[in-house]
């Protein structure tokens, strides 16, 4: 080590010519267009990463909703992301980045209406839209698909009883609209950047707001038929493939590394691909914290381990180092996470206690430890203060939640939101989409 | 001729067929049913919720035999299928009118 | 820092002296050996992007045949793909690239026959194949891929009646010599790229041929048993995993980016990598275009959306793209996919009622779609004309729907390729390999 | 080529300002910081295949066992992964590297019992652990999975049986302190590197590993109830999800591309990425040589090929290739593969006729294939010599094995280690967990 | 002793079950099996082809009981398992000729 | 009344179901079932290990008519799901003391 570095300097101070006689041939950081391409790399394979999380969604409610509703499980996860996808087209993207351009400032963007438009092909260095950046298009692709991940979300809670059309026209409207809202103000540059609130890759911008969104629908919708008995006891509705829920998992989790790695937003320097690095092991090790915490607390509750609530504690552990898995010691990042088992352990059931029914436990992962996550950022990280950690909370939370309640609220009215009580008990499947998941299964 | 209906535990099934088969029994039909009695009735836990299990997995014997191995039959899965715990299931023996072998056509007891 | 910069600027002052002023440290390009790393790098992530392909054909197909020929089904899919990747070592590999040294000018490579041979272990940049390129061993990686793809479309399309040995024999000959052949002419500098023929990432080298193959093979194995009534109705033979129909979707869908963005074939410049951005964002966008006009379009027509149309719409908006994925705005990439999502709902049934019986929609979807895709590239690129591209169409479909005819033909004469009458009734999995893919459950 | 190379050479002699002529940019090897960065690179990309991996195998062992343990196959495979991910961080990184430091010199790490600590946040150059390296958090990713993967081997075996504490708690000493111990030997700079043990990617020290642990298990534990009858005569006891098996099988197959790749260990360098690339081609070619092996052997020996032997032949392929997959050919590697999936279709049923019953076939495929992939090293590797290589397997085989026992025995002593006979014959996943995997569909 | 036997609507299952415990029947068994009836016979598309369908999903329910409860176990399932839409279901009758309970061996009525 | 049961071939079922449609049945329950017989016992292999497959799936037909429609109902079901190679299967027909339509109330032959 030492050595080397001697060396180093020396050949760098006689410049060039010297390089020749460096063992270790030239060196020095990344030239400017190097970086440029490099964090173009990581927003690319980020974004792929991100974009199989949509996967990880499908499989995880596919598998933990009743098989009689699993075709329309799933039609809607692929309908959502698609649609996303063109609605950030259309609308998102520009309404989430204002690039300074605010309508009302730090508010809601000017650029509120223009379509995406990306770098010309071939675009010289000199040409690019932000030389000390990336690529458009690769950024373009990174945040389209984080955009989609609320929209998941959604589908998970109000599974097995909400109409296929109306939730399609709400993603439609959270994807295009509300999140890229909410979200600018954090990451557009808005208010909440303005105030110093602090969410790395989205406890809160994300997965708390996509979970608002679940709260609003679940409340308006109310439960399925039978999900809570006359004396008020909770009827258990089984997942009918807890092998596709368990993938799910997985996906997500792998998708996760690209989701909180990503957003380091730079990988052409030293210092950001170790910080990338530290982002992927905290990351990891905050779900297997969250994942060994649901393990044990829901066995010690309920004398045996519940196998969802393992799924659910691996997953609640990614939300809780989201907002923050740069800082924390790979120690820190499993308490962390931990942290965010034991919450889905334990809200999961008051949420049935509230008659808020909530298919896949999304709004405890993903709402209730988002806000867990959200408010940790502070204990590993000085720049961040509690009170500033709220205020981005309840802001986004607030407008998520008050918006979609709107929006499902008109839905309701106009057309419905809710399947019959036959097409309810008959399954989705059949009654809205004349098709079975598995037709060729004796259901029991 | 007689039809035996029987409910028994499911890993007894293999060994009641061998046994049915070693005193001459040629066929049979088995499905797997849910089972409710005094055996049902504890309870789980899923995701924080305790719920009732009222039905238990059980295999569904039906056998057409002529009426003199009747008892036999019986006795078989009686003594095959037991094990003492709640559970072990039951035995139902009912008239049969006819029977017909598809294949030949042959009736009853030339059709078992 | 600040020592080094003031340092790389004296070193570079006298070249760029406009470089000078740029404020954060060394400038300028990567270097030719940097280039050839991060080339080579984009075709090892978009080869092992494009291999999971092969899982994302096995569970698309697993999931559309019946639960009876489950078992059947996906050690044909294991089983292509490892004859694919023996056969293009083989022969394929240098069938495919003659590097010039043709046997028959632009049409048949003189290295037919010999086995592809990788650089030699810890090459220097001075001894590479190809300076100017990338490893010949992350090209053959990513090449390798494209090959095993064609012969996964055949495999959904005859699916639950073709022996396996037949169909595992003209995999052989597919992968090790028709597509190799037919790809030459276009990748390989023949007579097609001599005439300007223009197909990004093969919407007619590799779908099209794949769907070429399988056409020559449906019309000669014939329907499946009672899929047309005697009425000359169709019977719908319903898939029986819907779940892992979707898992393969999504995942077909993520090795596309993959499969487009490492067409572009060099990732060691600004142009370069913005350019595969561009690529992932239009092939997701043309995704979510097809995804969309499917659900749209079946619901429309049939009264109930129609998922496995969904998913096939999904794959023909990505098929539709790969010909031109680069040049198209993002809104016309969403257009492009979306013709190919109507596409796929319009001509499912019309194959039907020419009694071709696919039994995964591979024909509409990698065919068809394939065809539209390749006479849109003139839509949004200037260098490609209608001409041309029908005729790279023509030669490539035609030439591999003869071969493919012929060789299927050989072997229906020598061996037999359909199963017997009983073994299609009881199912192949049991009759032919005498195991269930689902031993557990009964069905119904 | 010929003239780009002249002007290189060129360039390079005048020293930089000749750059300027250059046509192609400047020339030469990536900085050492750029260097240090594609290296970080290649960790993380590697890291997160390997991870999948565990997707892979909770896939693959869902798959294969019966409908009545899934969901304790599921449990297993998540918790594992999880206290894997935990153990690593409180033991076994430091007791696997002692960089050095060692209590027992070359046998057991002075670090043992000190958390794994990552670089700072925004670390910079001068700063870094190893500057001729990579990141340390990038490192500690990708070791991390493989220690994941021992255990993983583990689960397959002595599925449908073991308890789920026990096993778990075994997880944790096999992963904090087993196999980082036994690994260090070689991968830690211990005894075996000294001696010049040669195991790239680590058949004998992560598969055989694994194997070996599974196998102490396997005989302690016994086989399944009824898996041999009366007469002694082995038992089918069939997959229930072969779909599943064969999606797990890909998972493992697209991991081991980051799992051998990434062991390269470096990406900064031509000749580093070329290796990388020979290293992607050669897994991929093996896997396939033990896929259409064990295809056709199957066919022969039982008339009807056996698609739970293919699988099982491209995993023995692709462990067989792990310890040498860069100085094979093509076709030698597609070779030391085929051997891979021989071993495997003629050793399933040797365990079985000695009784040892192991559920998924993990033994011969990570022990035995590990084994033939240790021993095959000097055939391609002049550096490797049969008798340390003999020596390298037997140490740490041995060493795990007799650890493993011991630590089974105790467990088995202390809480006993297999379920009850009621239990097994429900089903773990009622008797255990009370919760199905499939609970809608009724079971045959 | 006689054998109900009755095709009900898979939903009226629980409903069913708990009105026959409170009557005092003490054990089933139920099959999922596919009905046809008037109800069936409607339409569907899939990828574009129209198809009928000729069964719908029903539960069968398999109860011995004593003579003298027969009627009013047929009357609990009418009552519970109505919902006067098409496909309700039906009830039948059989006589029992035996009944044996495989645990104890008790015979007949003693055996229910 | 007359309860009639056929275990058949699963590909028979839609064929019997038509024949039996236009013969005038106008319901009937179907179950999957595993069945025993003859044409039971071939073997497989598993991983390399031999096994006696001593089931092979049938469908179970159970319908009940009147007493005058009984034959006719055998003859129909023996004529359709017979291929005349083994395993086409078994008709066994038992009386029916009762039936009832849930829906209505109807009792015996209306019912049916
Ligand atoms: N009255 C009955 N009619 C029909 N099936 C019955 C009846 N009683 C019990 N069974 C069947 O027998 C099985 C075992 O009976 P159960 O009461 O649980 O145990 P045991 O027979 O040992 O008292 C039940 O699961 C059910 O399937
Ligand atoms: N003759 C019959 N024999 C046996 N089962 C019958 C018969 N008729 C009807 N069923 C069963 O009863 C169910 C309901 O009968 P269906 O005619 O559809 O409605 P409903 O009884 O209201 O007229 C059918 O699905 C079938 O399972
Ligand atoms: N004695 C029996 N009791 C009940 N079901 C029977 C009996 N014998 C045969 N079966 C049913 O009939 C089916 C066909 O009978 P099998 O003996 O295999 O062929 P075949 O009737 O042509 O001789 C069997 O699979 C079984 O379901």
């Amino acid at each position: 080590m030492k050595l080397t570095k001697i060396i180093t300097l020396a050949a760098v101070a006689a410049a060039l010519p010297a390089l020749a006689l460096a063992q270790d041939g030239p060196t020095g950081p990344a030239t400017d267009e190097v970086k440029w391409i490099l964090t173009s790399l990581l927003f690319l394979i980020g974004g792929f990463l991100v974009f199989w999380m949509a996967a990880g969604f499908a499989m995880l409610e596919a598998g933990l909703v009743r098989s009689k509703n699993v075709t329309m499980q799933l039609i809607k996860n692929i309908s959502l992301f698609s649609i996303a996808a063109i609605m950030y087209y259309l609308l998102g993207y520009n309404l989430m980045y204002p690039l300074g351009d605010w309508a009302i400032e730090f508010y809601f963007s000017g650029l509120f209406g223009s379509v995406g438009v990306l770098e010309s092909v071939g675009v010289g260095y000199d040409a690019v839209d932000d030389a000390g950046y990336a690529s458009t298009s690769s950024d373009y692709f990174f945040q389209l698909m984080f955009c989609a991940t609320t929209a998941s979300i959604v589908s998970g809670t109000l599974a097995e009883r909400i109409k296929l059309w109306p939730f399609l026209i709400f993603t439609a409207v959270l994807t295009g609209f509300i999140y890229p809202l909410t979200a600018s103000w954090q990451w557009g540059g808005g208010f909440l950047s303005e105030a110093g609130f602090s969410d790395f890759a989205g406890s809160t911008v994300v997965h708390a707001c996509g979970g608002a969104a679940a709260l609003a629908g679940a409340i308006l919708l109310g439960s399925r038929i039978g999900k809570y008995d006359s004396a008020g006891r909770v009827v258990p509705m089984p997942g009918s493939n807890l092998a596709l829920a368990t993938l799910g998992t997985f996906i997500l989790w792998l998708g996760w590394f690209g989701f909180n790695g990503g957003s380091q937003l730079a990988m052409g320097t030293v210092s950001d691909i170790a910080d990338v690095g530290r982002i992927f092991a905290n990351t990891n090790t905050a779900a297997a914290g969250g994942a060994v915490a649901a393990l044990i607390l829901s066995a010690v509750l309920y004398k045996k381990p519940d196998l969802t609530m393992v799924l659910n504690g691996a997953l609640a552990g990614l939300v809780s180092i989201t907002a923050e898995p740069l800082t924390p010691t790979l120690g820190s990042a499993t308490l962390i996470g931990a942290v965010g088992g034991v919450i889905v352990v334990l809200t999961v059931p008051m949420l049935d206690k509230m008659k808020i029914d909530d298919v896949v436990g999304a709004i405890p992962v993903h709402f209730i430890a988002g806000f867990w996550g959200t408010m940790a950022v502070p204990l590993t990280n000085d720049g961040a203060a509690f009170g500033t950690q709220l205020l981005g909370f309840v802001s986004i939370v607030g407008a998520t939640f008050v918006l979609s309640f709107v929006v499902f609220l008109i839905l309701k009215l106009i057309m419905g939101i809710r399947v019959s009580e036959e097409a309810e008990i008959e399954g989705l499947d059949m009654a809205e989409l004349g098709m079975e998941a598995y037709p060729d299964f004796t259901r029991s | 001729m007689k039809l035996i209906i029987a409910a028994i535990k499911p890993f007894k099934l293999e060994e009641v067929r061998e046994a049915l088969t070693s005193i001459g029994v040629r066929g049979m039909m088995v499905t797997e049913i849910k089972g409710f009695g005094s055996q049902s009735g504890h309870t789980e836990i899923y995701r924080g919720a305790e719920y009732a299990v009222n039905f238990v997995p059980k295999v569904k014997l039906e056998i057409v035999v002529k009426d003199d191995m009747a008892d036999q039959v019986v006795k078989t899965i009686e003594d095959t299928a037991k094990t003492e715990k709640i559970g072990d299931g039951k035995i139902f023996v009912l008239d049969v009118a006819q029977a017909v072998r598809v294949r030949t056509g042959e009736e009853n007891d030339d059709a078992l």
